[in-house]
């Protein structure tokens, strides 16, 4: 896969995966599960610090040889994950982070739904609109 | 723009719808306080979600707390909570010396026990508010002089 | 593990530290020697200048040293770094030889041994023909040198062996040997260290003095050569900064070689080296990140570089070793102190190494089926004992140009080098590189990470058919994924572990896998399931499953075998599951209909069933155990030949069981402890599914959870409700309702040790006859300790209970209780203390009673509190008085005196004083003789709240025995009232309460005068006064005595007069007084004086007992006889 | 309509409560959902409570807006539009397609604030989600003599581009009578 993205509950479960596969959707199911870990120090590490930093933008989680792995969590405590081919050196710091706001914005939307019921898996085409969009955009 | 008047008046018809016009009994009472306040749960989630979407991750309990008497009240009711308290053992309570829903009941004693009814959504709202930014708790809330109320926040700890 | 070409050579991993060479020294047979040799080279410690010893002969043969070229015209390089070249400076070309020779200053033959010496000087010289390397002497002496300068001969002597050595002085060295050998090594080897300096610093310069000679087109290896051969001297030289200098440039300029098919890999190969001594020292100068920058900047440069597509697997290999070995460096410098983080620990480069090892796996497996026969002459062993250039094929050997010399040989080199590939234990290299990586993961806190790399684990044991394993590991870290929710990740690892256990023949793991690959937990198709639930079926048809597919067939057969041998077994196989930590596709959900449930209520639970498997199931029994196993016949449901239970995929199913509960079970709870599914059975194979408690699983919390929120339409239909269906495990027992009424009647509060009544109605609305009423009744238990030491109570109200009487009356049998009858009978507490009680009153009693046609013996029981105050009736004030009504402080003796008692009631109900009593204590009546007791002055006295009622008694202390006489208090006796409540009924008891007199110090009068006076006197007429004058003294005394002028009287009688008393004997004095006044009047004071015992007391004390005051009528009033008490 | 033109905290703030009355509404509808049989039902009832809410909101509207009685159907129309819906949702549908008699018209809303963040689910395909306005609508019109038949036309929950809601003059009420619920 040239780029994934993931939406990750609370409670660490995924509610959206979706990935550009070129290799195994499974790698990249691993790939998000994986980065949780980095995901949850650095959610710990809040308050702990006093250099604490509290962007909801984590940054790169960590760098792999063929993948880089990007995370956001809002204050629902909700993990955005997108993960880009490291050979895709085009993309910048601050158009990932415009991608995890716009994800961001689309998922408030989704759970603003009244017929969605949070912590359910995402069911939403505009939050799937946004997603090909970022597909096409990054793939 | 009249923004707060059609809430109002939609909060007070879906008072109206659930508990209907006959006080009925206590059991039915407390369900239907339950099904409202649900309904205000779900709404806080939502507005919540919402309104902390620029804001930077909460440090502390208590620093969610602020937000929910700042930004969150003044989201709802354009007005801040006026004073907020906590035994730091899980307990807070805000209070709200001039409280919205219940100004057009007209004070005095014989309308107190109908304000139970118009604080459950309210209470929904915060539990959801604080349910989504992973704070468990049981609100409830009192009057003791309309308008004037008190909201407590019992932190369920895991 | 063996070692491959891959790893690198340990000359280029081992730290390079100067090499000195030892000679004259004979360690095997010269004890001397010997100890100078450990000196050197025993434990080493890290302070120690970084020399590696080595003792040679004298006439060892160093390596050759080729004549040096004078021009590089015409030199085309063969390779980059020849093989040899570092362990040949680490090792075998010394940077100083010391010739140890044993020689004293004052040695008789010193010409001779001189001589001798130089010649061995001049053996080594000339060993090192053209080397730069030193020489040193060193003389080992028996005596200990004199301080410098001041032994002329060995000045002299030493000046004069250095010429013939020629010898700087700088280069001889003199080792006493005596006990201090080791401070003298020291010193000596730090020498040394100096020589070696100047030696590897002056080869540095030799070889960058070649770069003037090269030009860029045909030397561009010797570059790369010369700038690593500077690095290395400088590391021997331990001038690490230099030495990262050279290498880094060394590094740039075999990235700038033209890299071709030919020398592709030569050139990987010393970019590896020179990558690893860089990072290697990066870490050593602690700039860990320095080492990172550099890893990624080789990897980068060097990923593409492939190579020949048939050896793509070589290519691979290379970069795992790459990974794995700056993970290594990683881990040492950790080791060392470095600290790292969750992001960047070694762990990383582990898995990335494992990974290109898979990624070498699968090319290999790819590129080297085709290869057949090994080629001969095998290309691949070289004649002239191994490569002389690194990283260079052995068929082809200097060879540099762009196109192999011959494209046979390189074939044959080719399909040599896949079939030697074949043997490769790939897995094994895999799974050990893995293994590290866990280990690192689970060092910085990443289990997610750490679990990951156990299923690649687990996969890699599979592929290697070591299938036991594979599945330990898998079966492990599935739980992790299944409580996570990752269902996606969970299906793939469930799907590995089935092939694993089908290839075991494990059939309970293969069942069980089977059952939650069915389940909705899976994410497999359609007909992948029914595939995966006809194996199933099989399973439970005892037949044998069919083999997975991707299963590797060449163990396929060997499974079928065991299957068949499992399958074989006769007699039913039973096939037992505990599911509740799966998902499986079959689930549970039970449930009591209440949390509770009256004894004669019939007990109801609800056991829902669903499959979530493609097809319809059926089971052959269903059955749920409970905590009192007597139910469990009651919970069974079993499909027979008519009726046969078939769960429709998602069609969830309900059953009902209910049951009696046994009465003793009352106040019990009653819990599911488990439930059991039945499925396949007679004479196939029969699988126990069981949940523990009322079933679920691991998914069906969370699901119960969003149901519970979700806006869908409930209560439409048990397929949409099967989600919120909530469990209820237990349930408890409670007795029967009780249809009696209990009241009690009684009129508080109560008086302390009143027998307090109580009366108790017990009225029936049973239908049928309450049987063997038993009431429990008194002091509720549980409350303050001391309260049950001062209550009791009784049925028997006649009689004032005494202390054997319980605080709690239990099981008073009322006999039996008819429909609408009503019994009635009353309980006496009596409370000893005040204060507030709560009291039980507890009826029950056995009834008999249907439920559901089933007789049922039920106990059912009411229970009453009352609490109830005690206070006390009433207040009792005691005092003692002298017969003038004067408060005492002490008791006269044998003086009367007065007891007077006041009793106010403080009782809500009017109290029935009935008499009252004295107990005395060394006190008697005023006179004994006269009335022996006294009798009670109150009589059926009724006492209103508030009121009072007193008595006064006359008594008398009798004098004093030796024994009573104390000046300590004496108690002085009781007080008993007799009373009850006046509404009382007229039989009931008296209580009796007594009040302790006070306690008082008895006091002696040793003279006591007392007077006789008229109760009154009249106005001008004679009143007598008769003074008494009493010796209780065992001695005569003299009193004086006179009267004091008053104005109120005249008085006749001697106005003074002394006079003596006998011992116990009375002296009686007669006044006549004469009133002058009216009304109350003062008597004239007399005064008495004992002269002999002015002690014994004043006059005041003498006087305490005469009256003062007198009332005297007027004048010419007619006498009457109201007597007016002075 | 607030969040489009986002216009400072003035705007957000006034964006923040409509959400709060919009995220409200949903919650009705989906406990509605919850509560009745079938869609059908719950339009029913938010056109009732709509209309309950009507009865009540004209008070205060005449009172905000002191305007008076309005002549004829086509201002009424118009001060619906411009006035009650700017007033109370912030936002002016345009008033078209009157019938030739002039008793019937459509209010067609570019954007209708109650259906922001609304994806209906299959399982709702008769559901009117809006239906609360028709009888708002109607309610107050009720109050001011006006029987009128109010019904959704288009829904852009339904695909539609616009929201269209169709008005029909019934009769003018001549007397006075209180209007109590249905």
């Amino acid at each position: 896969w040239r780029v994934g993205i993931a939406v990750i509950a609370k409670e660490n479960y995924p509610l959206y995966i979706r990935s550009v596969a070129s290799q195994s959707e499974l790698k990249f199911h691993y790939t998000v599960h994986t980065s949780l870990d980095v995901v949850e120090e650095k959610i710990s590490a809040v308050g702990k610090s006093l250099g604490d930093q509290r962007e909801l933008y984590l940054g790169l989680l960590y760098p792999t040889e063929d993948y880089k792995v990007y995370g956001y969590v809002t204050n629902s405590k909700v993990k955005f994950v997108i993960v880009v081919d490291s050979s895709n050196t085009s993309l910048r710091d601050n158009e990932i982070r415009s991608m995890f706001r716009k994800l961001h914005n689309s998922f408030t939307d989704v759970m603003c739904n009244p017929f969605h019921n949070p912590g359910d898996p995402i069911q939403s085409k505009a939050f799937d609109g946004i997603v090909s969009g970022m597909m096409v955009q990054t793939g | 723009m009249a923004d707060e008047a059609p809430f109002q008046f939609l909060h007070s018809e879906v008072i109206q719808y659930v508990f209907g016009a006959s006080d009925s009994g206590d059991a039915e009472t407390g369900r239907n306080i339950t099904k409202v306040e649900s309904m205000g749960f779900r709404v806080g989630q939502g507005l919540i979600e919402r309104l902390t979407k620029e804001t930077s991750r909460f440090k502390d309990e208590l620093d969610v707390m602020k937000f929910i008497c700042k930004d969150f009240w003044t989201c709802l009711f354009k007005k801040q909570i006026d004073n907020l308290r906590t035994n730091h053992q899980g307990i807070y309570v805000l209070q709200d010396s001039k409280f919205q829903l219940l100004s057009h009941l007209s004070a005095g004693k014989q309308y107190l026990d109908q304000a139970p009814k118009y604080l459950a959504f309210t209470c929904g709202l915060v539990r959801g508010a604080l349910s989504n930014l992973g704070v468990k708790s049981i609100v409830t809330a009192e009057v003791s002089i309309m308008p004037a109320c008190k909201f407590q926040v019992m932190i369920q700890k895991i | 593990m063996a070692t491959s070409q891959w790893d690198l050579p340990p000359e280029l991993c081992c730290r390079p530290m100067a090499f000195v060479a030892l000679t004259g020294l004979d360690v095997t047979y010269n004890a001397v020697h010997r100890a100078i040799w450990d000196a050197f080279c025993a434990n080493r410690r890290a302070d120690r200048v970084p020399i590696s010893f080595k003792v040679l002969l004298g006439d060892h043969e160093y390596p050759k040293c080729r004549t040096k070229r004078t021009s590089y015209e015409w030199y085309i390089p063969k390779g980059i770094l020849k093989t040899g070249w570092m362990n040949k400076h680490l090792n075998l070309v010394p940077a100083l030889v010391v010739l140890f020779y044993e020689l004293d200053w004052d040695h008789p033959q010193w010409k001779e041994k001189q001589s001798e010496c130089a010649t061995k000087v001049e053996i080594v010289r000339t060993s090192l023909q053209g080397r730069n390397t030193k020489v040193a002497v060193v003389l080992i002496q028996k005596k200990t040198p004199l301080p410098p300068g001041e032994d002329l001969v060995a000045s002299e002597r030493a000046s004069t062996l250095c010429n013939a050595c020629d010898l700087s002085g700088k280069s001889l060295f003199v080792l006493p040997h005596t006990d201090h050998l080791v401070g003298y090594i020291i010193r000596l080897e730090n020498a040394f260290y100096e020589h070696a300096h100047t030696y590897y610093y002056t080869e540095i310069r030799r070889v960058k003095s070649h770069k003037e000679f090269l030009n860029k087109t045909t030397h561009q290896l010797l570059f790369v050569r010369h700038q690593f051969k500077m690095a290395f001297f400088s590391e021997l030289k331990q001038d690490t900064q230099n030495a990262l200098k050279y290498y880094r440039t060394s590094y740039s300029l075999v990235h700038e070689l033209r890299t071709h098919e030919t020398n592709i890999l030569e050139i990987k190969t010393l970019a590896g080296f020179i990558n690893y001594k860089i990072c290697r020292l990066c870490f050593q100068h602690n700039t860990p990140l320095d080492a990172i920058a550099q890893f990624r900047k080789h990897i980068d440069l060097c990923k593409k570089k492939i190579g020949s597509a048939e050896l793509a697997f070589e290519h691979a290999a290379w970069m795992s070793k790459q990974f794995q070995s700056f993970g290594e460096l990683f881990d040492e410098a950790i080791k060392l102190g470095l600290t790292a983080i969750q992001t960047q620990n070694p762990g990383f480069y582990y898995q990335q190494a494992a990974s290109y090892s898979q990624e070498r796996k699968q090319q290999a497996q790819q590129l080297c089926q085709a290869a057949v026969n090994y080629p001969a002459p095998n290309p691949l062993d070289n004649l002239i004992g191994g490569l002389d250039f690194y990283g260079q094929r052995p068929w082809r050997q200097g060879h540099q140009s762009i196109d192999p010399p011959d494209t046979e040989k390189e074939k044959s080199g080719i399909v040599a080098l896949q079939i030697k590939e074949r043997n490769v234990p790939h897995s094994e290299l895999i799974i050990a590189l893995l293994s590290n990586a866990v280990a690192q993961f689970k060092k910085y806190k990443c289990p997610r990470m750490k679990s990951h790399l156990m299923v690649q684990m687990g996969e890699e044991y599979y592929h290697a058919k070591d299938f036991a394993k594979a599945l330990k590991l898998l079966d492990y870290v599935m739980c992790d994924y299944r409580t996570e929710r990752w269902f996606a990740l969970l299906t793939s690892i469930l799907t590995v572990a089935l092939r694993c256990a089908w290839l075991m023949g494990s059939v309970r793991d293969y069942t069980l896998y089977c059952m939650e690959l069915l389940g909705r937990a899976s994410t497999l198709n359609d007909e992948q399931k029914s595939r995966i639930e006809k194996n199933f079926m099989k399973v439970l048809e005892n037949e044998v499953p069919d083999a997975e597919p991707e299963c590797d067939p060449s163990s396929v057969n060997a499974a079928t075998a065991l299957w068949n041998d499992c399958t074989a077994v006769t007699g039913t196989k039973e096939l037992h599951l505990e599911v509740q930590d799966y998902v499986p596709f079959i689930q549970c959900k039970g449930r009591f209909i209440s949390p509770s449930f009256h004894v004669d209520q019939l007990i109801l639970i609800q056991v829902f069933l669903r499959s979530d498997g493609p097809h319809p199931v059926s089971v052959s029994k269903l059955s749920v155990s409970l905590s009192n196993q007597d139910y469990n016949q009651w919970c069974v449901e079993e499909s027979t030949a008519h009726h046969n239970i078939t769960l429709f995929p998602g069609k969830p199913k309900i059953f009902d069981f209910n049951f009696v509960a046994k009465i003793e079970d009352v106040g019990k709870k009653i819990e599911m402890t488990s439930i059991e599914l039945m499925l396949g059975g007679a004479n196939r194979r029969l699988l126990v599914v069981s949940w523990r408690g009322a079933g679920g699983d691991v998914a069906s919390a969370h699901e119960a959870l969003q149901a519970s929120r979700s806006s869908r339409r409930w209560g439409r239909s048990l397929e949409t409700d099967w989600d919120c269906l909530s469990l209820q495990n237990s349930t408890m027992i409670i007795s029967r309702v009780p249809k009696i009424s209990l009241q009690l009647s009684h009129q508080p509060p109560a008086l302390t040790n009143e027998m307090y009544c109580i009366n108790i109605t017990v009225q029936s609305h049973e239908e049928g006859v309450a049987k063997d009423v038993r009431l429990t009744a008194g002091l509720k238990p549980g409350q303050d300790a001391n309260l049950s030491q001062t209550t009791y109570t009784t049925l028997d109200g006649s009689r004032v209970c005494d202390h054997s009487a319980p605080p709690l009356l239990p099981d008073v049998h009322l006999g039996d209780l008819h429909p609408g009858e009503q019994l009635q009978t009353s309980v006496y507490v009596k409370c000893v203390s005040t204060g507030s009680r709560v009291f039980l009153f507890h009826v029950a009693y056995t009834m008999d009673t249907l439920v559901e046609g089933r007789p049922l013996v039920c106990k059912c029981h009411k229970d009453e509190t009352i609490t109830i105050e005690t206070v006390v009736p009433f207040e009792v004030s005691m005092k003692f008085v002298s017969t003038k009504f004067e408060a005492l402080d002490q008791l006269p003796v044998d003086i009367p005196f007065l007891l007077i008692t006041d009793i106010l009631s403080s009782s809500s109900w009017p109290l029935l004083l009935t008499s009252s009593s004295l107990q005395l204590l060394h006190l008697t009546t005023s006179a004994p003789q006269l009335d022996p007791q006294l009798n009670s002055q109150i009589h059926r006295v009724v006492l209103q709240k508030g009121e009072c009622a007193t008595e006064c008694f006359c008594l008398r202390c009798p004098p004093l025995t030796s024994n009573t006489s104390s000046t300590s208090p004496v108690a002085t006796g009781h007080y008993l009232i007799s009373w009850r409540r006046q509404s009382s009924c007229s039989d009931s008891p008296q209580i009796t309460t007594s009040f302790t007199l006070p306690a008082f110090v008895m006091e002696p009068v040793p003279v006591y005068i007392n007077a006789d006076v008229p109760s009154f006197g009249r106005v001008r007429e004679s009143l007598p006064v008769c003074y008494y004058i009493e010796n209780r003294t065992a001695l005569a005394q003299e009193v004086e005595m006179a009267v004091e002028p008053s104005e109120a009287f005249m008085f006749s009688g001697l106005k003074q007069v002394r006079l003596r008393i006998l011992p116990g004997s009375k002296q009686q004095m007669l006044y006549n007084y004469y009133p002058l006044m009216a009304g109350y009047q003062t008597l004239p004071q007399l005064n008495v004086v004992l002269p002999r015992c002015p002690s014994s007391s004043s006059s005041h004390a003498l006087r305490r007992f005469l009256p003062q005051r007198i009332f005297i009528k007027p004048q010419g009033q007619p006498a009457d006889d109201v007597s007016i008490a002075a | 309509w607030g969040r489009e033109q986002g216009r400072g905290s003035q705007g957000r703030q006034m964006e923040r409560n409509s959400e709060l009355f919009t995220l409200t509404y949903g919650a009705l509808v989906t406990q509605l959902c919850k509560d009745y049989e079938n869609d059908e039902e719950v339009n029913k009832q938010l056109d009732k409570m709509g209309y309950n809410i009507g009865v009540r909101l004209i008070e205060d509207f005449l009172a905000r807006s002191s305007i008076g009685r309005c002549q004829d159907f086509r201002e009424t129309a118009d001060v619906i539009a411009k006035v009650a819906f700017k007033m109370y949702l912030g936002v002016t549908p345009s008033v078209t397609n009157w019938s030739p008699a002039g008793d019937e018209f459509s209010l067609i809303l570019e954007n209708n604030p109650l259906v922001d963040f609304v994806e209906l689910p299959d399982n709702h395909n008769t559901l009117v989600y809006s239906n609360l306005l028709c009888g708002v609508l109607r309610g107050a019109l009720e109050m001011v003599q006006m029987a009128v038949d109010v019904k959704f036309v288009q829904d852009t929950l339904r695909g539609d581009n616009v929201t269209e809601i169709r008005m029909k003059f019934i009769k003018r009420i001549e007397e006075n009578l209180p209007a109590g619920d249905e």
